[in-house]
């Protein structure tokens, strides 16, 4: 009963707060900061207790059959003339990306401490940011889903065009309307799955165990698949990506590419695939060619980019590429290894982006060209971005390395010769990354210091704070990568059932 | 007992009573403060109404029912909002004009209009229905050319009555082969009609004719182009008026046609009508593009909204009733929102786009009111116009209109954009010149709270749709 | 007994230890307390190992897995697991490793004391100890890919270790990008061989037989083959992992370059242990190697032309590191193809009499060079009555390396011989005696320049031999006079597991005094060159007024031109350039067409928008007759 | 006289009335163009209540209103161009055009 009702308040809080800062004229930066920032913590520390909870209880009853177990499960009548319910519950994945969420949404507040002019708002639209994103992992009605996943692209572009930098207009509004042209997908398809399931059920788990006319799956699974994908930046929905981030203040880049871009593949996880598996099976071989670009030359592209945030962008197209290349396979394993690189992704990049706007706010370039030498005067994000650079290059010891190893394995298993083909060439592009990971940290840390950066100074006590939490995430998935992977089985058990009737 | 006769009694005596005040006092503040009175009365009695399910007939031609009901508080809700706005422009200058002069026939006259809406609700033949249209439609022409000193205003008034005159010709021939066809004037005979003799020319044409004259009053494709002069050129408050109120007569004229007479022949007017839809709603969104002046941009949004709001018709009855009516709650509240908020920056400014730059320094709650309508206009969860689009889509579901909605969804990309604009240019862009001081009156700010509040709050607290689910359903 | 097997991870966490410790607490606020604390921590590992080994050897020489628990499971029969797999050949690496480490460990105290970051680098180098134990005692190929890539983040860490200095900064990136991309050759191999195998587990793959496989097929996306040709290619594909790591021709251009690393680094990764770690690889799995003939075919021939290739290269050079970075590379050439040659005993013999005379050599490198402050030996000569101590343990080594009795070096090039012999390779074995005496040639020719004539440069106060770096030095001398005798025990226990070698039995026995003699011969030969009254040093080290062959050797063939071109041009200037330009402007223009079609669509509602009132009666007129065809009306 | 040539007439009128409509540039032309298809429409009711219809008072009481509401509109449009007319000082259609994109 304590874990429903805290399970709630992770959504619930961050909104609460918002409303109570209101009236705190907003003179007084540093009280709203600090409610902030401890509603940030409080809900990152309930996510902790229920992750931890949750998962002992999934490892008492294992899950059976194509029925998802949920804990924690508020269900009330909600909309009840179209008989959508305020249904929302917990299983490993969904927890997981919650406590992902929380601990990108924490450090995204300690990042923006010095947000400067207007930082009420700012903080506000973080914390509605947050509540989206937590309220799409945690409903299981998709009327609640698409409310929930929609809301956060219009926080994005206030957020960006507010604080942005450089084009942030530009930036954010093809961030956001690109988006958003992926929810016009999802919705229309969403009203399809209501209508055509016959039962007039919004509820994910009941849809789940009917099977939708083959015919409405052909046609609906791809634009499902491809209005998710658009968050997920799939080719040739990525561009949307490079110049959003760009734009965004460092916490939105935070948390657009290391939480909201896994919303589209949860999406896909657990709506379009669960729902829809006989479309999933007829369509996914064909969709997977598009990973292609994802995977194998995204990474290129990142080589010849000179801007840290480019480049970082190109990195989230590329790494997003093998959670989708994970998902089009279809296989246990395969899956597992999205779910795995979709935590992994988001811890890596969140710390990716934290640090390139720690480095940033300091030298008021991006450009690496214009950098040098940098490891002598900020050691320790210094050392944070190599940490996160060998991360992102799937070094053992990091999460990178079990997820992408756990997708290799898996999409191999798949037969079909494209799905071999693209494994092949996704393993052989690892070297790829190497490339424009250590180009990029080689030209902005090592060699010479230019004299204009003599005086900046090294990370303070919050930025420290947010680099080792995000670094001991990555390296505690990296090493224990084990009991994740189990939690995650839990809930990936019924989407694999599906897929076989 | 006749009680259900009170509420459009009430109405139709006020307007007069207005009148009279004016005359028998020195200024119009009594009469607005009656006019206030009048439409709380008639709200509350309208809402103490017991009605059964069965609609509650007057000597055969008036009918009250509870889906009239509900449409009659949303029509009073309108005008409502719509004097309150209007009260600044007689206050003031706005938007470089001259204030507006004789409140009280202003208000009598958009009472009338909205009596003309009882009308079409309450029309059991093709005769009060006709009359309710033009009693509702009428006014609006005067109010168009309310300002006589402002030349646009002048303007704005002739093309809008010698086009709507031209859709009134088109209606009365289209009624006029309606009653050749049945030979009757009775809607429901003229259902039975219908329903034995599907394809006859006589009542194709009568359809068309129809559609098309009502396509005028619901800016409609092509039909629109009056449209943006008429909102651009009139005043400020009755383009809020003509958005709102008017716009909701003609639907609910097309609804007694569509789910009335032609109940028979809806399976195949959905074609008809799914086109419509589309082509409005694309049209209206293009349109608002590249606007810069906020009544002509509010005048394509109009038109994309009307587009949507045809997508609901498309479903069976009673879905499209509830999804309209709810649509036209939020709607309602939204587009209002959205007109104080440019009431409030027209008042020493002109109502462009450039005005609202540095909006959100100069008051931050006004730049997020602002915010709130434009999203919730859009239709982004989770403002009560997301929730509103939500139905009308969902109605349309019901019909497996996948391809009609997927096509709307997109389209709400376009949109998204525009509206975009109008936070853009209250959030980011920079004013050239520092802003004239904003001026905002006390009414103006609790009207701009509780409408941003109820914006924020219907879609997503279940208890408005809910009940107006039950009540048309 | 079973207290140390009990005992046996701390092997591996107390250099794990070390470099926690160093890099979260010490650093490069106590640089000197992290070089103790780092190498005591290593000395006890060495001393671990030490007494496994030893203690072990006597009673228990079998293959045996200590200790191992699951890592990640993939399905229910498939798994990764972490473990330590003691048998006699991750033993001997296991000591190799633990006492270099200990050593060189030992050696940078001294030799890094004036560097401020030195905390840094003892952690850099604990975390490499670790990683490289943990590579030797992987008991699946996992693990294996685990730990390998692990070292190899730990050299580009060491290699790149003084980051201000642009040289080092893009070796190590070099080093790290060229071994990456083999190793990602390895992770396919991986992935193919586990799944059609099933497992990761060496035990698995090295006990398979091709037959069970012949008859089922697999899609590799191009073509079907049958599942013992995915093996195959399978096996391929691993060793190119080990072909980048070892730095074979023609992905060896990195290893030289890494030379721009302390020197203490490249005693330790790119002379004895890192760069083995292909030779390792392949020994690991000879079993499954040796099912596939055209593999070894190709180690053999890629061993022979790396080792003669680099020899002759090696022959030019004039940066003491450098030469020795050939060397080393010549050496591994000869362990691969003793591989290929399927003299498995005396390539492991080979890896283990060369780990302590290169370590030797690079450590004595570093004592020169620290010295003279200079790397190159035209300014270098005469150093050896200031370093009597190093001057005699380079003579064991160069002697070592170069073949001559009794030396460790002679033993197992001699085993290596015979093994190319006794299995029909005439070819390779000569080209390895050519090698053998080349190897000499260069060998003496640095030893002459560095330690004969005249001091080619002034000092203002020569540094005295200290104990920190000397004693190193003394004890691999140690260990190379000895090792050699040990070749009794290499050839009862470093057999390979599961598999019977063809054994000829043929016996050679002019060998080992050919190889001497021509060995003897090239020292001599150098002697006349380098060191003799007559020699033209001067000129000899002067690269310029040389015959053309002569320049394209000691510019080692252009190939460090022929990677920037393929790579920088063509790689990254070409495809990447073109992908780029390709996002940029034809997605772009997509998306800049699709808003541009939109705001004229826009345009054009809005010129309609003309506020001529005709005009408007018009389109009520034309509105009427366009739904009348277009409205789908049954009229 | 015929049903049919009653609505043949009317059609008549009402396309005789929409070409004034586009012909004219005089506002008072065009609202007698109006008032002519307005009352081809009337027409159509008269003839189809004396014909046809069922109901055939409803027709003719039909025709009477939409002659009052017409009448009605004609006054206010005849108020508006007035006004107008004392801006413009002319009733050409041309002129007016203040209110365009």
């Amino acid at each position: 009963m304590l874990e429903t009702l805290l399970y709630n308040s992770i959504w619930i809080l961050p909104l609460l707060t918002t409303l109570l800062c209101v009236p705190i004229p907003r003179e007084k930066e540093k009280l709203i900061k600090n409610v902030h920032l401890f509603s940030g913590f409080l809900v990152l520390g309930i996510a902790v207790y229920l992750t931890i909870q949750l998962y002992f209880l999934s490892l008492a009853s294992p899950v059976q059959g194509s029925v998802s177990v949920l804990r924690f499960v508020t269900e009330l009548p909600w909309l009840q003339a179209i008989n959508a319910h305020y249904f929302i519950g917990a299983d490993g994945l969904s927890m997981l990306m919650v406590l992902l969420t929380a601990v990108v949404v924490f450090t995204g507040m300690l990042v923006s401490l010095n947000i400067g002019k207007g930082s009420k708002e700012f903080f506000a639209l973080i914390q509605i940011l947050g509540t989206s994103i937590y309220g799409v992992f945690m409903s299981f009605d998709l009327v609640l889903f698409f409310i929930f996943y929609e809301m956060e692209a219009v926080c994005m572009y206030l957020m960006i065009a507010g604080w942005g930098s450089g084009k942030k207009d530009y930036g954010g509004k093809k961030l956001t309307l690109t988006l958003a042209l992926g929810s016009a997908m999802i919705l229309a398809v969403f009203f399809g799955i209501h209508v055509e399931s016959g039962i007039h059920s919004w509820n994910i788990l009941e849809l789940a165990q009917v099977k939708l006319p083959e015919t409405f799956q052909m046609w609906a699974f791809p634009i499902l698949f491809m209005g998710f994908a658009v968050s997920g930046s799939l080719f040739p929905f990525h561009f949307w990506s490079p110049d959003g981030h760009s734009a965004a203040p460092t916490a939105v880049s935070m948390l657009a590419a290391g939480v909201m871009m896994k919303m589209g593949t949860y999406g896909i996880l657990r709506i379009a695939i669960y729902l829809m598996p006989e479309g999933a099976r007829f369509a996914l071989p064909y969709l997977v060619y598009l990973t292609i670009f994802n995977v194998v030359l995204a990474a290129f592209i990142a080589v010849r980019h000179k801007d840290l945030k480019y480049i970082t962008a190109y990195s989230s197209i590329s790494h997003l590429g093998l959670i989708f290349l994970g998902i089009a396979a279809l296989t246990p394993v395969s899956l597992r290894g999205a779910a795995l690189q979709m935590l992994s992704h988001g811890f890596l990049t969140a710390l990716f982006f934290a640090a390139v706007g720690m480095i940033y706010s300091r030298t008021h370039t991006r450009n690496i060209l214009e950098m040098g030498g940098l490891m002598k005067q900020i050691p320790f994000i210094g050392v944070a971005f190599v940490i996160a650079g060998f991360a992102g290059l799937g070094l053992p010891g990091f999460s990178g390395f079990i997820a992408e190893i756990t997708i290799f394995i898996g999409s191999f298993e798949n037969t079909s010769p494209v799905f071999r083909l693209i494994t092949i060439l996704a393993v052989l592009s690892i070297t790829t990354t190497a490339i424009y990971i250590l180009q990029t940290a080689n030209r902005m840390l090592n060699g010479a210091l230019p004299g204009r950066f003599a005086a900046i100074t090294d990370a303070g006590p919050g930025e420290k704070t947010v680099l080792v939490l995000l670094i001991l995430c990555l390296l505690g998935l990296g090493l224990f990568p084990a009991p994740v992977s189990d939690f995650l089985d839990s809930s990936l058990a019924p989407i694999l059932e599906n897929l076989k009737r | 007992m006749n009680a259900f006769l009170i509420p459009d009694l009430l109405l139709l005596l006020t307007p007069f009573l207005v009148i009279a005040i004016r005359i028998f006092t020195r200024n119009s503040k009594p009469a607005f403060i009656f006019a206030n009175l009048s439409f709380l009365v008639i709200f509350v009695f309208l809402n103490r109404l017991v009605l059964g399910d069965e609609p509650h007939i007057f000597f055969s031609t008036w009918k009250v029912d509870r889906f009239g009901v509900l449409m009659r508080e949303i029509l009073i809700l309108g005008a409502f909002l719509g004097v309150w706005f209007a009260k600044d422009y007689f206050d003031h200058r706005a938007d470089h004009k001259s204030k507006l002069t004789q409140m009280a026939e202003y208000i009598a006259a958009l009472m009338f209009a909205t009596f003309g809406g009882f009308a079409v609700l309450s029309a059991t033949e093709l005769l009060t229905l006709f009359l309710g249209l033009e009693i509702a439609t009428v006014p609006m022409y005067a109010l168009t050319a309310w300002n006589k000193t402002d030349p646009n205003g002048s303007e704005a008034g002739t093309k809008f009555i010698l086009m709507g005159s031209v859709a009134t010709a088109f209606e009365l021939f289209g009624l006029s082969y309606l009653y050749g066809f049945a030979g009757t004037l009775e809607l429901s005979l003229i259902a039975d009609a219908v329903a034995q003799n599907m394809h006859s020319p006589l009542l194709w044409i009568s359809v068309l004719f129809l559609i098309c004259g009502i396509g005028f009053k619901l800016t409609l494709f092509p039909f629109y182009t009056w449209a943006p002069d008429v909102y651009d050129g009139a005043p400020t408050p009755t383009t809020a008026v003509l958005s709102v109120t008017s716009k909701l007569v003609a639907v609910i004229f097309l609804m007694v046609l569509i789910f009335g007479p032609f109940a028979a022949i809806h399976s195949e007017l959905i074609p008809f009508l799914s086109l419509l839809a589309a082509i409005t709603l694309f049209v209206g969104n293009l349109g608002a593009l590249k606007q810069n002046r906020l009544r002509r941009f509010m005048a394509y949004s109009s038109i994309s909204q009307a587009g949507y709001i045809l997508i609901a018709l498309i479903g069976p009855e009673s879905l499209a009733r509830g999804a309209v009516a709810y649509y036209f709650v939020v709607y309602t509240i939204a587009n209002y929102l959205a007109f104080f908020i440019f009431g409030v920056i027209g008042r020493n400014r002109s109502e462009t786009f450039e005005s609202l730059r540095g909006l959100s320094k100069q008051s931050p709650v006004l730049a997020v009111a602002l915010a709130v309508a434009a999203f919730s206009l859009a239709g982004i969860p989770p403002l009560a116009g997301f929730l509103g689009k939500f139905f009308l889509f969902y109605s349309a579901a019901e019909a497996k209109g996948y391809a009609l909605i997927l096509f709307a969804v997109l389209n709400n990309v376009i949109a998204l954009y525009y509206y975009i604009q109008l936070i853009k240019a209250a959030w980011v862009d920079e004013p050239e010149t520092e802003p004239e001081p904003l001026a905002i009156t006390l009414r103006q700010k609790v009207v701009i709270i509780v409408l941003m509040i109820g914006t924020l709050t219907i879609g997503v607290l279940p208890f408005l749709n809910t009940n107006i689910f039950r009540i048309v359903g | 007994m079973t207290n140390i097997l009990g005992y046996s991870y701390w092997i591996l966490l107390l250099p794990l230890l070390g470099f926690a410790v160093n890099a979260l607490v010490l650093g490069n606020r106590f640089p000197r307390a992290a070089g103790i604390v780092s190498t005591l921590l290593t000395g006890g590992a060495a001393v671990l190992t030490g007494i496994l080994v030893f203690g072990s050897f006597g009673t228990n020489p079998q293959a045996q897995v200590l200790w191992e628990f699951p890592f990640l499971r993939f399905s229910e029969t498939f798994a990764a697991s972490m473990g330590m797999l003691f048998d006699p050949l991750s033993a001997m690496m296991l000591f190799v490793v633990t006492v270099i480490s200990t050593l060189v460990h030992i050696y940078s105290l001294e030799y890094m004391k004036h560097d401020p970051s030195s905390g840094r680098f003892f952690a850099f180098l604990s975390l490499f100890t670790f990683a490289m134990l943990g590579l030797v005692v992987a008991t699946n190929l996992f693990q294996m890919f685990f730990f390998w890539e692990l070292v190899g983040i730990s050299s580009y860490l060491l290699i790149g270790f003084w980051y201000q200095k642009p040289s080092a900064v893009s070796a190590s990136k070099q080093a790290f990008i060229l071994t990456r991309f083999a190793d990602s050759f390895f992770l396919l191999g991986i992935v193919l061989v586990s799944y059609i195998v099933g497992s990761f587990d060496f035990a698995t793959i090295n006990s398979l037989s091709l037959a069970d496989f012949s008859n089922s097929f697999i899609q590799l996306g191009i073509a079907e083959f049958s599942k013992a040709q995915g093996l195959a290619i399978g096996a391929l594909f691993i060793f190119i992992g080990g072909w980048g790591k070892s730095a074979l021709f023609p992905m060896h251009i990195w290893l030289p370059n890494a030379m721009e690393g302390p020197t203490p680094v490249s005693s330790i990764i790119h002379s004895a242990t890192m760069v083995v770690a292909g030779v390792y690889l392949v020994a690991r799995l000879f079993p499954f190697f040796m099912l596939h003939e055209n593999i070894l075919q190709l180690i053999l021939i890629l061993g022979i032309v790396t080792a003669l290739f680099a020899a002759v290269i090696a022959c030019t050079q004039t940066d003491i590191k450098r030469i020795l970075a050939y060397s080393t590379l010549s050496q591994i050439g000869y362990m691969m193809f003793a591989l290929g040659a399927l003299g498995y005993t005396a390539s492991v013999f080979h890896v283990f009499t060369h780990a302590f005379f290169k370590c030797m050599l690079f450590l004595v490198a570093g004592a020169v060079i620290h010295q003279v402050h200079s790397n190159y030996l035209s300014s270098m000569g005469g150093l050896r009555k200031k370093m009597p101590w190093t001057y005699v343990c380079a003579l064991i080594a160069c002697l070592s390396i170069s073949g001559i009795p009794p030396f460790s070096g002679f033993f197992s090039k001699e085993e290596i011989f015979l093994a190319t012999l006794q299995n029909g390779h005439p070819v390779v074995f000569a080209f390895a005696l050519l090698t053998s005496a080349l190897t000499a040639f260069y060998m003496f020719r640095m030893f002459f320049l560095v330690f004969h004539g005249n001091a080619r440069t002034q000092f203002e106060k020569p540094v005295k031999e200290s104990l920190l770096m000397t004693l190193p030095i003394v004890i691999l001398a140690i260990f190379t006079v000895i090792s050699g005798f040990e070749k009794n025990i290499f050839a009862e226990y470093l057999v390979p597991p599961q598999v019977t070698l063809p054994h000829t039995g043929a016996h050679f026995p002019w060998i080992p005094f050919a190889a001497t003699a021509l060995s003897l011969a090239a020292i001599i030969l150098a002697g006349i060159f380098y060191v003799s009254p007559r020699a033209q040093i001067a000129k000899a080290l002067d690269e310029d007024n040389r015959s053309r062959f002569y320049k394209i050797v000691a510019h080692k063939f252009y190939f460090d031109e022929i990677y920037y071109a393929v790579v920088r041009q063509f790689l990254l200037g070409g495809i990447a350039a073109f992908l780029k330009w390709f996002d940029n402007v034809v997605i772009g223009s997509l998306v800049k067409a699709a808003t541009f079609v939109f705001q004229k669509a826009g345009d054009a509602v809005r010129a309609a928008d003309t506020g001529y009132l005709p005009f408007y009666l018009g389109t009520l007129i034309a509105g009427l007759l366009f739904w009348r065809f277009l409205g789908n009306l049954p009229l | 006289m015929t049903l049919q040539n009653c609505l043949i007439l009317a059609f008549l009128l009402f396309a005789i009335g929409i070409w004034g409509l586009l012909r004219r540039r005089h506002l008072i032309g065009m609202l007698i163009s109006i008032e002519i298809m307005l009352n081809a429409a009337n027409i159509n009711f008269i003839a189809f209540s004396y014909f046809s219809a069922k109901d055939s008072t409803a027709g003719a009481l039909f025709s009477l209103f939409a002659i009052a509401v017409t009448a009605c509109e004609m006054a206010i449009a005849l108020a508006i161009i007035v006004t107008m007319y004392r801006r413009h000082h002319s009733l050409d259609v041309n002129q007016l055009r203040d209110l365009h994109d």
